[in-house]
């Protein structure tokens, strides 16, 4: 039942918060931080008690920590029946995801602290949030899968749409309408699978079980021949359909643009978990759905996804150093370093995939990190223009270092996890033949990404110090401990990626294997 | 046959239609006590209602198993009419009670008698539809509920709005009963018949010679008569009108109950009339006759007039209407596709699109009589000083958007089961849906942004409450509309076990 | 020793200028004087501990000398892993030695220098965290964490140009360095991920095995590829052409900084990672290398000519001097190359250092021609500046002379193993930059040491500078005389140093290494004598005309700055790279940004929003049709029927 | 002379539909508006009754019946609500009464 309280624990609470009296602003501020804590407590638990040598992916018997129970079992007239579980598990592609949500959840809930307005609703939104973020993370059935992935879309809407900034009305229904096209095509894609696939093929079409079950899809044995599905063209374009849905999260170019505009409207703590844990679902949905559902797809098209991962990589960089918005940088540098996880992805190589899963994680901190910091300044200084500061290092030294290490963090500097992710990404990238060009090419982003962040810094920080913040004070206690945390979680992350490697290495590889096997039979890469 | 045998099958016939009986017969009993009750004890009234509409409920629930034709064919009772019986009797139920806590229909003491009578004929004339096998059965039943909602719809005497919905509403109406009787003569005359059942072996008889064209005309005025019950366009237009004028409690009736029984009878009378043998996945439709492109065509103009009317309405009423015009169009896709899903999802769409949209509209009631105004711009800010009545508006709202975990999003994910169970033949119209309901959200969630996003005009403006058994009710609407979502196989299997039990 | 304590010891100096940066970080203000006893203290150690190896190999003499050890870094399950450790030989070795006593002399010789600014803390332990990411450079048995070190160096580089960030020239200069290395570092690690992609492994050993067994599967062209691009890392370190623009600026930073990362060890790690690959690089990449090498070369000495800042003076000499080390390297003067990169590092630290008295002194004046006799005032400065300046003009009996010379024999007998012809234009080069150094190393002497103070009121108020800042160039002038490294004050080979580090032979399939090396090392002992008359001649050409115009006054230098007015200016504006680079690769990036920045919001946007204008649009459209007036209904209705009447026909 | 046969009938009852139809979508006011409605539901009651005489059975008959019951209804409802509607607007007139649209 563990994973069903990682979820549920902060739905509960939520609950609890309903019940008490909206004058006590702090109780809901500690009852949300108990909340995330005890979730990363568990998540912990988890780790203690994960066995790395089993894989998961297709195999529903190597999960971990499974929850399945019959949710909804319906004779579907002629079709057989219907089945819908409550299928939870963890394998080496969810924990990673887990501890990275249990972490910038709590992170998040920190820095939540200063929220001063509707604080009831604020932290019932926020662990609704947390809980759907969970779920996505664990479930296994793709009926549940989805029911998360939508459940989420309310209380971020509202967090930013009443939270927000000057723009928020726009910035929180466009994200709405945005995901909701995607996950909607999605649903057309799932209902799909479902015909297509039966967990006992053979039986007779009264008796076949329709199954909402990941696994039961990843297995192509299970495929009813004949069905929508089994056409090679119809697989392509629910492909497409289906990734449409994750990259309008990712986000992918050029559906990204939605992004720039929540980010920048959306309160700190909430751009903090849309860019630490948010934009992780869409890659996620990646690796846990369409490379081992549609593998012949993925190898079809590997070279395309990975060039979209380069035109993120490079636009996006290009992007953020056009931007005059601090927050806005960092969102398009979001865009530019996702586009390492879609290379990745498409590499197809045990380095390429690790990295690419790697820079899920990474990413999801040092992004954290960085808002955290945009944040800490914008509560002083009320704006955030690039051109608009200078000389900050003096007045604010702790404040300047900090900054400087989560830029140089994101701009992949060794012995930080950002380097070990893009590092094995190019490995992975380059030694396959089908990505390797796209490799090359993306390297610049390695440049561009440098240029715009020691630009901004020189701008920001360095000069005479505008007279304007003078007097400002350096970090207060809070703010301090949220960037340290993250700090020397990136650090540990970069100097021994093993903790985390190990962790997913047999899923990664047996995605790996499972996606080529069904290269090997379509025209694949060589 | 002799007179015995002739009373007895009535009696058996009778017996059978034991819950229509008790709705008739308490429609008499109101009407009467109504005369002499004293103005003051005027809501002693509606309990009689409640009380009617229980014992239906119960003789309801001894007819499951039931499946027959009484009367000569006039009506036939089977799971397929009972389950729809039993979503009028609800919704009447919760209507009746939305209406206690309506300010306009209570206000300056007025009489509810008269409203109750006809409330209840309109339930007695929709379980008729729902039953109704017989052409002839079929006009009197939507006759009896068309000219009870008229009556409903203007009841507000005095009020100019309800009052021109009224007359636009009854002129509508009365035209397309017109269209539709002179459809029904037409096809009595080709197939010398008004039994549905006799129809279709007329029709499937090789040796009958039927005038294609003649058919034609005749169903597409029958359609028309249908098509106006359920607000399908391009028969929709009374319905924003209509509903916006009408006092809020009836609006919430009309966009739920007929609308129900108007799909009960389409379906009906589609199925029985032009289908041949059910086969593995839907039915083979006779020859000539694909009625299939029609209807497929209607929908998907329903639902999207329906989604980007609504995108422009400030009243939340009229808004709302929209909407359910919208919702027709979704609902059309199950009745096209004549598979069992199929029909089953749409029974199932009805039975939780009741759940939903009775709420939404009974927020929107409460909402509107606190603020006096249904007009989206004096909702600003509403939700942070009416959070017992926007919370559970914004829950009506999702799931009236479809987001999972309530039951909008159950009832839309069944249907586009039942469409895409059809292979890649309708996925067409599952991506315009899909696009369609893009749009809904982006109304519906204008709602949210009001009461929520906006500030209110004056910031001291006090805190609005509703009285404690309204917000009961309320949660009566909400609680359902989460819990139905996420455990929905009861209602599924019942859906499609009276589907099964359709009968000519 | 045993191999385990020579691991440790070697562990403890690579990590001893970490913990000294930690602490200076975490407690560095809080500690008495803050702290720089400590730092310094703890590069003492390391430099002790670096020492004792050191001497242990110099003792041992024993040319293929290798104790290594490496962990597991990174295993993804399968038949590869990422290995990553430290490999001691000869040449790591001494380097430790090396880079650790530079940077505890410049240690020493800050505390005075910087002991009055307020981010005194601070300054040690970024010096710390620069020598530890050095010493990773030079431990490195693999590329990878080779990379790793290699861009921390640039980090901490960054962060030590930028220390008076307050000055916005010195921001500009450090963002300028790190990004421009940036650029060398991207082909570095092109060339990595192909032998990667080749091989799966970084190790350096496993690698060149793999090349000389020919597991390289790809054609040569790649391998010569590889190189290149490993060799673009060197050229953004060792600020060779065309990336050298950034150490000129990088002066901005602190002068005993400039002493310890842009003269003595972090530009050298270029020279040092080149010849840590040298053996797996194709004659063809060489060749390219050794063009690029001497071009610097030149260049840079003819941009010295014309500098007044003191400091910069020095920083093209180290940009002319390191292309000297990289034109070895092209040439197969292995040895020489590496041995141009110890004595340039001593010479060029004193320099630098003692530049940093004679600043010191005058008050944090840098224009030589505000200077001007200071002989008297600073006799140890003046003195120890005049060895290093003898060794760097590369005059007998001095250290440069010694690995200068064996280059430019080297150069010579690569020209003519090659055939002569155009090949013979790199040795030459190096001759003519090798007059130009003598040239502007001895303007600078005399305009500083020499003639007649230029700015009185300076000159009153210097003095001598503290024993701390003197110390440290006596140390290093005494390292830039002739014995150190070899008896022969004629001959570099003849030395201890050379035959400890000899030649390398390539192990590119397709060369005969062994023949390779061999005639390389025939043809260059022949050019020897003719190498070393020729440079002494150019070196004594370039005083000589330095010693007439500066000193003598015989030539007015302004006059004769006009007279070649093109070319002065040409000189003068370090042949205008900064503008070029400032219209097209600066210019062009922001231009791009601001294009894409653009598209993305009034395009890409747009459209979305578009759309939904669409939408919305088409809305008010239908809306339209509900008139109010229910006949229009009614009419519709009809309409409709018809109209299906109609597709009933058609369907 | 020839009888009448089942056409004359039809043709009749399609022309009365037809003069129905138009006068609803043509008329002002109400009241003929309703007349209108009323010649189309008579029209039908032709056909059904011209049909059963032609098919030989009564159910046409009985539906006439309930047609003209049904109509007699629906007029007495809708003049109510006219009625209510001059008593609000001082109008029969449709054309005034569009208060509620788009």
């Amino acid at each position: 039942m563990i994973l069903s309280a990682l979820i549920f624990i902060p739905m509960l609470a939520a609950l609890l918060l309903i019940l008490v009296p909206k004058e006590k602003t702090d109780l809901f501020r500690w009852i949300a931080l108990a909340a995330s804590s005890i979730q990363l407590v568990l998540v912990a638990f988890l780790i203690q008690n994960y066995d790395q040598s089993l894989a998961g992916i297709n195999q529903a018997e190597t999960y971990q920590f499974v929850e399945k129970f019959d949710w909804i079992r319906v004779s579907a007239g002629s079709y057989g029946i219907l089945e819908i579980t409550y299928f939870l598990g963890v394998d080496g592609l969810s924990l990673p995801m887990l501890i990275l949500t249990a972490l910038v959840g709590l992170i998040g809930v920190i820095s939540s602290f200063t929220i001063d307005k509707h604080v009831k609703g604020y932290f019932i939104s926020y662990l609704i949030l947390l809980s759907a973020m969970t779920g996505v993370f664990v479930a296994l059935d793709f009926f549940l899968f989805y029911l998360f992935w939508e459940l989420m879309l309310i209380p971020m809407y509202f967090l930013i749409g009443i939270w927000g900034g000057p723009r928020r009305e726009y910035a929180a229904i466009k994200f709405f309408l945005y995901t909701f096209i995607g996950s909607l095509l999605m649903l057309l894609v799932i209902i799909g699978l479902y015909f297509s696939y039966v967990t006992n093929p053979g039986a007779a079409p009264e008796q076949m079980v329709h199954s909402f079950s990941m696994v039961s899809m990843m297995n192509q044995q299970n495929l009813l021949p004949g069905s929508l599905l089994s056409a090679e063209h119809w697989r392509h374009i629910a492909f497409l359909l289906m990734f449409l849905g994750f990259a309008v999260k990712i986000p992918m170019f050029p559906f990204h643009t939605w992004l720039p505009d929540a980010h920048v409207e959306a309160p700190t703590p909430i751009s903090v978990i849309l860019a630490g844990v948010l934009l992780k679902m869409g890659t996620y949905g990646l690796v846990r759905v369409m490379m081992p559902v549609f593998p012949e797809s993925w190898l079809y098209f590997a070279w395309g996804i990975g060039l979209f991962g380069v035109i993120n990589i490079l636009y996006g960089a290009l992007a953020a150093m056009g931007q005059t918005d601090l927050k806005k940088l960092i969102a398009y540098s979001s865009v530019s370093h996702m586009g390492f996880v879609l290379l990745g992805l498409a590499s197809l190589s045990t380095e390429g995939v690790t990295g690419a899963v790697y820079q899920m994680f990474s990413h999801g901190l040092i992004s954290a990190m960085l808002f955290l910091a945009v944040g800490v300044i914008y509560d002083r200084a009320h704006h955030r223009e690039i051109d608009g500061f200078g000389g900050l290092a003096k007045q604010m030294p702790v404040y300047a270092g900090w900054t400087l290490f989560a830029f140089f963090a994101s701009l992949g500097l060794p012995a930080l996890s950002g380097f070990v992710a893009e590092a094995l990404v190019f490995m992975g990238s380059f030694s396959q033949p089908v990505t390797q060009n796209l490799a090359i090419v993306s390297t610049l982003g390695m440049l561009i990404t440098a240029i715009y962040y020691l630009w901004t810094y020189q701008k920001v920080f360095t000069g005479e110090l505008n007279p304007k913040y003078a007097g400002y004070p350096d970090l207060t206690g809070r703010e301090l401990t949220m960037l340290s945390v993250l700090g020397a979680a990136i650090l540990i992350a970069g100097i021994y990626p093993s903790l985390l490697t190990d962790l997913m290495t047999s899923s990664v590889n047996h995605l790996n294997d499972l996606v080529k096997s069904a290269g090997t039979a379509s025209a694949g890469l060589n | 046959m002799n007179l015995d045998a002739l009373i007895t099958y009535t009696l058996t016939s009778t017996a059978l239609l034991q819950p229509e009986l008790l709705v008739a017969v308490g429609l008499m009993l109101i009407l009467v006590t109504d005369l002499f009750l004293k103005k003051t004890v005027q809501k002693w009234i509606s309990v009689l209602f409640f009380l009617v509409m229980g014992l239906a409920l119960i003789s309801l629930s001894r007819q499951s198993e039931v499946q027959a034709q009484v009367f000569s064919g006039m009506i036939s009772i089977d799971g397929y009419s009972v389950f729809f019986k039993y979503l009028f009797v609800v919704s009447a139920l919760l209507a009746g009670v939305m209406s206690l806590f309506s300010e306009e229909l209570n206000q300056n003491r007025r009489r509810l008698g008269e409203y109750f009578i006809v409330m209840t004929g309109m339930v007695l004339g929709m379980m008729l539809m729902a039953g109704a096998a017989n052409l002839l059965m079929m006009f009197v039943a939507i006759e009896l509920v068309s000219l009870s909602s008229y009556i409903l719809v203007s009841y507000l005497k005095d009020d100019k709005i309800s009052n021109e919905s009224g007359v636009k509403y009854i002129i509508y109406g009365s035209f397309s009963s017109g269209l539709m009787i002179y459809g029904i003569s037409l096809i009595y005359g080709i197939t010398g018949t008004l039994s549905l059942s006799e129809m279709n072996a007329v029709l499937q008889n090789p040796a009958a010679t039927i005038d294609p064209v003649t058919l034609t005309i005749a169903v597409l005025l029958v359609l028309g008569g249908l098509g106006y019950k359920v607000a399908a366009a391009p028969f929709h237009f009374w319905a924003p009108d209509a509903y916006q004028g009408a006092p809020t409690p009836v609006a919430a009736f009309l966009s739920v109950a007929p609308k129900a029984a108007g799909f009960a009878m389409m379906l009906r009378f589609f199925k029985t009339v032009f289908f041949g043998s059910a086969t593995q996945d839907g039915y083979v439709p006779l020859a000539s006759l694909d009625w299939v492109s029609i209807l497929a065509v209607i929908s998907v103009l329903t639902m999207t007039i329906g989604n980007v009317t609504a995108l422009w309405q400030q009243n939340v009423k009229r808004m709302l209407a929209y909407s359910s015009i919208a919702h027709a169009g979704y609902i059309l896709m199950g009745v096209l596709l004549l598979s069992d899903s199929g029909i089953a999802a749409m029974m199932f769409y009805l039975a939780y699109y009741l759940i939903m949209n009775l709420g939404a509209f009974y927020v929107t009631m409460l909402l509107g009589d606190r603020v006096q105004s249904y007009e989206l711009d004096d909702w600003r800010g509403l939700g942070f000083r009416a959070p017992v009545l926007a919370v559970p508006m914004v829950i009506f709202l999702a799931s009236l958007i479809g987001i999972p975990g309530t039951v909008g999003f159950t009832g839309k994910f069944l249907l586009f089961v039942a469409v895409l169970q059809q292979g890649s033949l309708y996925f067409w119209l599952a991506l315009i849906a899909v696009a369609n309901s893009v749009v809904s959200a982006f109304y519906y969630f204008k709602v949210a942004k009001i009461l929520f996003l906006k500030k209110s005009a004056d910031p001291h403006a006090e805190p609005v409450t509703a009285p404690v058994p309204a917000v009961v009710l309320l949660f009566v609407f909400a609680v359902p509309t989460i819990v139905l979502g996420i455990w929905w196989s009861p209602l599924y299997n019942w859906a499609m076990a009276s589907v099964r039990m359709i009968t000519g | 020793m045993t191999q385990e304590t020579l691991i440790q010891a070697a562990i403890a100096v690579l990590l001893l200028p970490l913990v000294s940066y930690l602490v200076q970080l975490a407690a560095g203000r809080r500690l008495p004087r803050q702290g720089d006893w400590l730092a310094t203290g703890f590069l003492g150690l390391a430099f002790v501990l670096a020492l004792t190896i050191a001497l242990y190999f110099l003792s041992a003499f024993d040319q293929t000398l290798v104790y290594s050890a490496n962990f597991q870094w990174l295993n993804l399950g399968k038949d590869w892993s990422i290995q990553i450790g430290l490999k001691l030989d000869n040449l790591s070795a001494v380097t430790l030695a090396m880079v650790t006593l530079i940077s505890f002399l410049v240690h020493l010789f800050s505390i005075a220098y910087l002991h009055d600014d307020d981010r005194y803390a601070t300054y040690f332990g970024y010096l710390g965290l620069f020598t530890f990411s050095m010493l990773g450079i030079v431990l490195s048995d693999n590329l990878f964490s080779m990379y790793m070190f290699w861009e921390l160096v640039g980090l901490s580089s960054y962060l030590l140009i930028g220390f008076w960030f307050h000055k916005k020239e010195a921001a500009a200069a450090s963002t300028k360095a790190f990004v421009t290395n940036r650029i060398g570092d991207i082909g570095m690690w092109l060339g990595i991920l192909i032998l990667w992609s080749q091989f799966y492994t970084v190790n350096l050993d496993e690698i060149a095995s793999g090349i000389q067994n020919g597991q390289f599967t790809l054609s040569t062209g790649w391998l010569t590829l590889g190189g290149i691009l490993l060799f673009m890392g060197a050229v953004g370190k060792s600020a060779q052409f065309p990336l050298h623009v950034w150490l000129p600026d990088a002066m901005e930073g602190p002068t005993p900084v400039s002493a310890l990362i842009h003269a003595a060890t972090m530009v050298a790690a270029g020279v040092y990672f080149i010849a840590r690959v040298f053996i797996i690089l194709t004659p063809d990449a060489l060749t390219v290398i050794a063009v690029v090498g001497a071009f610097t070369a030149f260049m840079a000495a003819t941009m010295a000519l014309t500098q007044n800042d003191i400091k910069r003076i020095l920083a093209y000499s180290t940009v002319s001097q390191l292309g000297y080390m990289i034109m070895g390297l092209g040439v197969g003067a292995y040895s020489a190359a590496v041995f141009h990169l110890f004595t340039h590092a001593f010479f060029k630290a004193a320099l630098f250092l003692g530049s940093g008295a004679v600043i010191y002194a005058m008050h944090h004046e840098q224009d030589i021609r505000e200077m001007g006799g200071l002989r008297k005032k600073l006799p140890v400065t003046f003195v120890t500046y005049l060895i290093a300046t003898s060794a760097l003009a590369g005059l007998p009996l001095f250290s440069g002379f010694l690995s200068k010379d064996a280059i430019i024999a080297g150069g010579w007998g690569w020209a003519s193993f090659q055939g002569g012809g155009w090949y013979t234009l790199i040795p030459s080069l190096g001759l003519a930059a090798a007059l130009l150094t003598a040239f502007y190393m001895g303007r600078q002497v005399f305009l500083v040491f020499f003639g007649e103070p230029r700015n009185q009121d300076k000159f009153d108020h210097a003095h001598e500078v503290p024993a701390v800042m003197w110390i440290p160039l006596v140390v290093l002038s005494v390292l830039s005389l002739f014995p150190v490294f070899s008896l022969n004050p004629l001959a570099g080979d003849s030395g201890w140093f050379m035959n400890l580090i000899p030649s390398l032979q390539s192990v590119v399939p397709g060369v005969d290494g062994a023949a390779r090396l061999a005639g390389l090392a025939e043809l260059t002992h022949h050019a020897h004598w003719t190498t070393v008359v020729s440079s002494i001649l150019m070196t004594l050409t370039g005083l000589a005309i330095a010693f007439v115009i500066y000193m003598k006054k015989a030539v007015d230098a302004d006059k004769l700055a006009a007279s070649l007015r093109p070319l002065y200016l040409m000189s003068f504006n370090k042949w205008y790279f900064d503008e070029l680079y400032e219209v097209t690769v600066v210019r062009g990036n922001i231009v791009l940004a601001k294009v894409s920045a653009f598209f993305d919001t009034f395009v890409i946007d747009f459209l979305v929003n578009v759309t939904g204008f669409i939408v919305g649009f088409f809305g008010l459209l239908v809306r339209k049709f509900q008139t109010g007036k229910v006949q229009s209904y009614i009419a519709f209705a009809v309409i409709g029927i018809l109209v299906f009447f109609v597709l009933k026909g058609i369907l | 002379m020839e009888s009448l046969t089942l056409n004359h009938f039809l043709t009749l009852s399609a022309v009365l539909f037809s003069l129905g139809v138009f006068g609803v979508m043509t008329r002002r006011n109400a009241v003929v508006v309703l007349m209108g409605i009323e010649l189309m539901l008579n029209s039908a009651n032709i056909n059904l009754i011209a049909f059963s005489r032609y098919n030989g059975n009564m159910d046409g008959q009985m539906l006439a019946i309930f047609v003209i019951v049904l109509a007699a209804a629906e007029a007495a409802v809708a003049l109510a609500i006219i009625l209510n509607l001059y008593s609000n607007y001082n109008t029969v007139n449709l054309d005034e009464v569009d208060q509620l649209k788009e």
